[in-house]
């Protein structure tokens, strides 16, 4: 992508990173087990596609990708609406991905969200963490000397040589 | 050695001669009414015991949703017989997938009873059975007795008061009742049938299937018992 | 009963009727029934109980086994033969275990005894069989309250509000239904009086109640007196945990405090 | 026939079960898709827009791996705009259609693509091709392809009449194309159409809800809420 | 149905397995058990019900654990226990956990040819403690019953040519001691100090082989890694087993269950402390069974 | 890891299904079996219906399916119920072959008549229906011969609600909202955040709009499904079934997409 802004000498455009990456995925004829969500701001405005593994494309309003997909995509359809404020759609996507965090078994843990507008992208990751890890009950610590060993071998690994310096007077630094 | 036939004969003979003697001790009168838009049938339960608790050692059974059933004579065989026709009706609905037309059941029934008489190796049935329903082509009444003899009545009596109950049976116009009626009449008729014989307790147990109960082959409901078991007092200090 | 019968033509055979119309075998059955030591039952609106006397045949002997657990909501007391009563409450168990197994619930108790009703009534019906020689009284306890049922030989059943069966059990039935009117609204300790009382009844002359020679079956929830007792399930009280039962009966000799006492007295 | 047989898909393959359409008219050619494009069973995009413009006046309906098309359609547009490039006019339709079935037909083991062309030329006003799952051309004047194809070919045979005009193709592509869907569960959502002419392109859009309606099943449900047999009556009581 | 088969009508080959996934463990103290397994029921990547029990009380001193494809599960626990219920109908009282343990090992060959997909684990008590003459504090969360068998022996000092007659006495309790047993699908068992089973056992089994066999700890010099650990020990174990599996394992969480039986005589003082504890033994005088319940994550 | 008892002594496949990204509805097909032949008959569905949605709430439970049979992708019967009641306090849901179903409902129709016939006050709530099934699909598996469905049992009896699955293998489970099928993976998300926690509050109305809500996203997105629905509700009054009800849907925002990437006419 950097290399074609640069060839073309312009802003490279949400379809042309689709493009490229379909032709890729296509040509791996689905060995290439992908499957992507790509969104972005150009020239032309807000775009969102996804990318299936076999390198077919969908351009909509809103897409889920992955293992989750069906319970975030039952949250869009429950809740999506047409110009949502950042606000809105930030809440919206969160509760989508949520959705499979607590569903499906392939996703979990925390949201990460990534905001894109034509002038900023805000990577928000973590941005909500509903599965921290619990204080555990004991503390595994080993005591120095648990594992054991056979022989007890003592190396000095410091090489010690003389240094004679070339010229007189000036100190090598050696810090 | 006694012939076959003879055998036979002897069989159901004694088993009707059984019949009478076990009514003395154990049943009372059941009879059966089928009317205009449904059926009634109604027992009149010996009460052997004051132990014995009230409405639940019932004599009529139901053998389908639409059919029920009420016997005369030996309890036990009684049970048997309402599983027996259970089975049929359920084997006809499975392969049918349709409710049994009673007079199917009927029939199965008669011939089940029947094949108690034809051997040595089994005794007759110990009782005698009004089967009645109500199905699309409307109502239908049976006597099974224990020889495997089943007829079609519009009003059936059997038990110890049998002739007394179709006396009074024969006096009624039966295809002009409708099922409510017939509730009233068929109390009169046993508190009729057991005053002529005034021995022990007796409590009225009835049933029916109608429009009332769509179809569908029910206890009559309490304050309706009440009402005819009222009716059926004052009648009987008017005949006396 | 048996000797106004005697022997004839009609009596080994259960597929022939008698003249009169009975059945002699089923009445000899009903006959070992009557030699069984006597069992009671009673219930009322929140228990049903049974109570059996057991019979020791001699010094070093045990004493019989006069009652079986069924289920946990259901529980017999046996009168007559103990092989044949082995091989009843083991089909009880049978259907009691089949009805959790297929639907989760607890056999309905009326169900129960029409099962084996219905196995005794085959009994009297074909040849090459005999009539079981031994009475159930039934307890037990499912969504519609507290049961007392009787099965009989003959393949009959009857639910009561209190009954008695075996030996001298007419007494006890005398006395049962003097006092029935009162049992339903009767607390367990009241119950368990009543059904010794009647249980004693049935005793010889010379003998009494002890803990060695009675067995109590409730169901229903605790009383005082019982420990380690969950939803009112069946158990069988023998020996030393009958012991406060027993001290609660008023000596026969004593009038037994009846109303109908005082008003004979009048 | 050409029903897409997802066998030949590989796993996981996004595939567009599809019902596709294009009729030619006096002054054009209409085509028309469904908008569901399908996992197995779960709806990956129920707004797929499956009308690919490959030329100014040449569009085709895309059925088969949503992969495949979407390279091939990808691949004809770039053939199309250097032909214009090189030779200064807009290609025909059959050029179009060509193009298409040379690349279908050489990969034919390796795509599963069934693809209907047409559009507007010069030289022969309005056309139809179709080329099926093994890569043959056929030009038709009407042509239906996709899953959903299968269950609509007699109404297209019974109902399509040469010399319609504009209003009457509409009509006869919307109706197609919802009695496909209604059928076929690899199609669905909404229909959408492009009306082809030498002045240019019209797009139509027929929302899922708004879809011409047919005979749809009774509106009573089947015999199973019958009355007469209805279950909901309490048993016969036992006061105990 | 894949579209357009039906030109050629597949034959789908039916599977009568599946496996439900979650994880059960067990593990055997000195004088009591504890068995423990999570609640999620899975299919596929599908959480089914957040709470479907693994582990099953059978009597007041054996408890089962049961692991695998969840309708065989169930099956099996069913059929065990109406066994027991016989057992219960023949001899008046419960099953020894050793018979118990014989009587699913048979119960699952019995199989061998088409296997109940399940891994089973029974914990309890076993009849071979020794007698203890210390005398156990009781606490009054739960008090002993009345009615609980205690021996009162008379206890004699020999205190040089003396004798003394100790004129206090001491309750002389036998003890059950701890006892685990675990079975493959097809009936092969052992007894075991502990074992881990289920969608985590490779997770699991090796934690569980470090903290409770030692396996890879060097005692310090002089001395020796105890037998057996104390029940607040075990509890965390199991608890950390637990919160632990249930982050590296997907179908491992939503809640666990905690069976701890107790050897009869043996004091639970430790354990009315614990929220949520419920006691559901039985009988009075008999090895005591208790249920602790902890959430786990979600996700 | 792989315990499965037909591939013991097989090699491992760890990566079955390497590049679908979209939930597996089934476990691996282990087709190799090398008792295959012997043990193992084959079957499969033929008629079928989509999933079943049920919740609790406050007053009983509520259950929800489409009307459609479908013959493969062939939507070929569209008025078709596939609720049923048992008794009057059980409903049951179906979804998987609906000859199968048929005959489900035979041998509940069988089971309610001998209930009924008994007399006794003794009829059997949800719970006993629920397990009843499980015998029988479980039996059903054992003898390599599946019923093959997917049932909800639902129900109120004596004031206890009562919600379970249970499938051809005899899997069972319980839980507040299920939902078989493609419901499991699409409406489940759903029901499960709008009625965790609030089975005891949620209102008739509510339960019936949540329900409405997944049956339109399930529209939405499951191929096999129909935007006609019933919904069956058990509660102190008995068991009540609706009539159909049509979805209302919104594909407004479809209208300005154009192509699959830089097509923009």
């Amino acid at each position: 992508m950097e290399m074609h802004a640069l060839s073309t000498g312009r802003k490279p455009r949400v379809v042309t990173a689709m493009t490229m990456l379909k032709q890729m995925l296509f040509q791996y004829q689905g060995h290439i087990g992908a499957a992507l969500v790509l969104g972005g701001v150009d020239a032309t405005g807000p775009q969102l596609f996804t990318i299936h593994p076999h390198g077919s494309t969908d351009k909509l309003p809103y897409v889920t990708m992955g293992s989750g997909s069906l319970a975030a995509m039952a949250v869009f359809e429950s809740g999506w609406q047409p110009n949502m404020t950042r606000e809105q759609a930030l809440e919206l996507v969160t509760a989508a991905i949520s959705a499979g965090i607590f569903n499906d078994l392939g996703s979990g843990s925390n949201v990460d969200a990534c905001v894109i507008t034509a002038t900023q992208t805000e990577m928000l990751r973590n941005f909500v963490k509903p599965n921290e890890r619990v204080q555990k009950e004991r503390s595994y610590g080993f005591r120095r000397g648990t594992t054991a060993y056979k022989k007890e071998e003592i190396r000095s690994l410091i090489i010690s040589e003389d240094v004679r310096p070339v010229r007189e007077g000036e100190e090598m630094d050696t810090t | 050695m006694i012939s076959l036939q003879a055998h036979t004969l002897l069989m159901v003979e004694s088993s009707r001669q059984g019949l009478l003697s076990l009514e003395i001790e154990n049943s009372g009168t059941a009879i059966g009414l089928r009317v205009k838009d449904g059926i009634v049938l109604a027992v009149e339960k010996l009460i052997h015991s004051k132990l014995l608790i009230p409405e639940a050692n019932r004599r009529i059974q139901s053998v389908d949703k639409h059919i029920g059933m009420a016997t005369a004579g030996y309890q036990a065989d009684g049970r048997i017989l309402a599983n027996r026709a259970r089975d049929e009706a359920l084997s006809y609905r499975s392969s049918n997938r349709a409710p049994p037309p009673l007079q199917d059941v009927v029939m199965r029934l008669s011939l089940y009873v029947q094949a108690y008489t034809l051997y040595s190796s089994v005794r007759p049935f110990g009782c005698s059975t009004i089967i009645g329903s109500l199905d699309s082509s409307g109502p239908a009444l049976y006597i099974v007795e224990p020889s495997g003899i089943a007829y079609g009545y519009h009003g059936a009596a059997v038990g110890k008061g049998r002739q007394l109950a179709k006396t009074e049976l024969e006096k009624l116009k039966l295809s002009e009742l409708s099922t409510r009626e017939a509730v009233i009449e068929a109390a009169r008729i046993i508190y009729l049938v057991h005053d002529d014989n005034k021995e022990k307790e007796f409590e009225l147990e009835m049933s029916w299937i109608g429009d009332e109960t769509d179809g569908i082959h029910l206890p009559v409901p309490k304050d309706l018992l009440e009402e005819a078991e009222q009716k059926a007092k004052d009648a009987l200090e008017n005949f006396e | 009963m048996a000797s106004t019968h005697s022997t004839n033509t009609y009596d080994s055979d259960n597929t022939v009727f008698s003249p009169q119309g009975r059945l002699h075998q089923v009445e000899y059955a009903l006959e070992a029934v009557k030699q069984g030591s006597a069992a009671v039952g009673l219930r009322s609106k929140t228990h049903a109980i049974l109570l059996a006397l057991k019979r020791s045949t001699g010094e070093l002997a045990s004493y019989q086994q006069k009652m079986y657990r069924i289920d946990d909501h259901v529980g017999i007391a046996i009168a007559g033969l103990t092989s044949d009563a082995r091989v009843l409450s083991n089909f009880m168990r049978q259907q009691a275990m089949s009805s959790r197994m297929v639907f989760n619930r607890p056999i309905p108790v009326n169900r129960l005894v029409s099962s084996i009703a219905d196995k005794a009534q085959v009994n009297t019906q074909e040849y090459g069989r005999r009539p079981y020689g031994v009475g159930f009284l039934v307890i037990g306890q499912d969504n519609t309250g507290p049961h007392l049922y009787e099965f009989s030989p003959s393949g009959n059943s009857y639910e009561y509000y209190a009954m008695s069966i075996g030996a001298r059990s007419q007494s006890a039935k005398t006395y049962l239904e003097k006092h029935f009117e009162s049992f339903m609204d009767s607390t367990l300790e009241e119950l368990i009086q009543h059904g010794l009382h009647a249980l004693r009844e049935t005793l010889q002359q010379d003998k009494d109640l002890t803990i060695n020679n009675t067995s109590i079956g409730i169901i229903g929830p605790a009383s005082a007196h019982e420990e380690d007792v969950s939803d009112g399930s069946f158990r069988i009280l023998e020996g030393e945990p009958i012991d406060v039962f027993l001290k609660t009966m008023i000596p026969k000799d004593a009038p037994a405090g009846g109303d109908d006492d005082v008003q004979m007295a009048e | 026939m050409q029903t897409v047989d997802i066998q030949q898909l590989k796993s996981g393959e996004v595939n567009l079960g599809t019902s596709i359409m294009a009729v030619q008219f006096k002054d054009g050619v209409i085509v028309g898709a469904d908008s569901r494009t399908t996992t197995g069973s779960y709806i990956a995009n129920r707004v797929t827009d499956k009308l690919t413009h490959v030329h100014d006046r040449i569009y085709c309906c895309r059925s088969g791996s949503a992969a495949d098309t979407q390279a091939i359609a990808d691949i004809v547009h770039y053939y199309l705009q250097m032909h214009t490039q090189q030779s200064g006019a807009p290609p025909s339709v059959n050029f179009a259609a060509n193009t298409f079935q040379k690349l279908c037909y050489e990969n034919k083991d390796a795509l599963s693509a069934g693809i209907i062309v047409a559009g507007w030329d010069k030289d022969v006003g309005p056309s139809v091709y179709n080329i099926p799952l093994g890569g043959g051309l056929f030009r038709q004047p009407w042509a239906i392809g996709g899953s959903g194809s299968t269950y609509v070919y007699g109404y297209c045979d019974a109902t399509y009449k040469d010399g319609w005009g504009k209003e009457e193709t509409i009509e006869f592509v919307k109706n197609t194309l919802a009695l496909a869907m209604s059928r076929d569960g690899s199609s669905g959502g909404v229909i959408r159409m492009c009306v082809i002419t030498e002045e240019g392109v019209e797009r139509l859009f027929v929302p899922g809800d708004k879809l011409p309606k047919f005979w749809e099943g009774a509106e009573v449900l089947g015999a199973s809420v019958k009355r007469s047999d209805s279950t909901d009556q309490t048993p016969m009581a036992v006061e105990a | 149905m894949p579209d357009g088969s039906f030109a050629h009508p597949q034959q789908r080959h039916f599977n009568p397995y599946t496996e439900n996934g979650g994880t059960i463990l067990a593990i055997a103290g000195a004088d009591f058990s504890v068995i423990a397994g999570d609640t999620r029921q899975s299919e596929g990547y599908s959480i089914q019900t957040r709470y479907a029990p693994k582990v099953f009380r059978l009597t007041d001193r054996a408890v089962l654990a049961v692991n695998g494809f969840a309708a065989d599960g169930n099956m099996f626990v069913k059929k065990v226990k109406q066994r027991l219920e016989w057992y219960r109908h023949a001899h008046a009282k419960d099953m020894p956990l050793r018979a118990i343990a014989r009587l699913i090992q048979t119960m699952l060959y019995a199989q061998r040819f088409f296997p109940y997909y399940v891994y089973n684990i029974l914990g309890g008590i076993e009849e071979d403690g020794k007698y203890h003459t210390s005398l156990p504090s009781y606490s009054t969360a739960f008090p002993p019953h009345p009615l609980s068998r205690v021996h009162w022996i008379k206890r004699e000092w020999k205190c040089g040519p003396k004798v003394l007659v100790a004129n206090t006495f001491r309750l002389l309790v036998q003890l059950g001691s701890g006892a685990v047993y675990s079975f493959d699908p097809v009936g092969s068992y052992e007894r075991e100090a502990c074992r881990a089973a289920g969608a985590a056992q490779s997770l699991v089994q090796p934690f569980l082989d470090n903290q409770i066999y030692f396996k890879n700890q060097t005692a310090p010099a002089g001395q020796s890694h105890p037998t057996h650990l104390p029940l607040q020990d075990v509890l965390s174990i199991v608890i950390d087993s637990f919160t632990s599996a249930t982050e590296r394992h997907i179908e491992v969480g939503d809640g666990l269950e905690m069976y701890v039986v107790l050897a009869k005589g043996r004091s639970p003082q430790g354990l009315e402390s614990i929220a949520g504890i419920q006691e559901v033994t039985t009988k009075s005088d008999s090895d005591r069974v208790f249920v602790i319940r902890r959430e786990l994550k979600k996700d | 890891m792989d315990h499965f008892p037909t591939s013991w002594g097989r090699p491992r496949n760890e990566a079955y299904d390497a590049f679908n990204t979209y939930p597996l509805h089934q476990r691996p097909n282990h087709s190799k079996d090398v008792f295959a032949d012997g043990v193992q008959r084959t079957q499969q569905p033929i008629v079928t219906g989509t999933s079943v949605l049920a919740l609790t709430y406050k007053d009983g439970i509520m259950m929800a399916a489409d009307n459609l049979a479908s013959y493969g992708s062939l939507a070929r019967f569209k008025s078709i119920q596939r609720l049923h009641a048992v008794g009057n306090s059980t409903v049951l849901g179906a979804s998987g072959d609906m000859s199968d179903y048929q005959y489900i409902q035979t041998l509940l129709d069988e089971l309610v008549i001998d209930e009924f016939t008994a007399n006794d006050k003794h009829d059997l709530g949800p719970a006993e229906i629920h397990e009843y099934l499980s015998r029988v699909l479980y039996s059903r598996r054992s003898k390599m011969n599946p019923l093959w469905n997917s049932l909800l049992v639902g129900g109120k009896k004596n004031g206890k609600r009562f919600l379970a699955y249970v499938d051809l293998l005899g899997t069972t489970y319980s839980a507040s909202t299920i939902a078989t099928g493609y419901g499991a993976h699409i409406a489940i998300p759903l029901l499960r955040k709008a009625i965790e926690g609030r089975e005891n509050t949620l209102t008739e109305a509510e339960a019936r709009s949540i329900l409405t809500e997944a049956m339109r996203v399930l529209f939405y997105r499951d191929a096999r499904s129909l935007d006609k629905f019933q919904i069956a509700t058990v509660n102190d009054e008995g068991v009540s079934i609706s009539e159909t009800i049509t979805l209302e849907t919104a594909w407004g925002f479809a209208e300005g997409i154009r192509g699959y990437g830089a097509q923009t006419q």
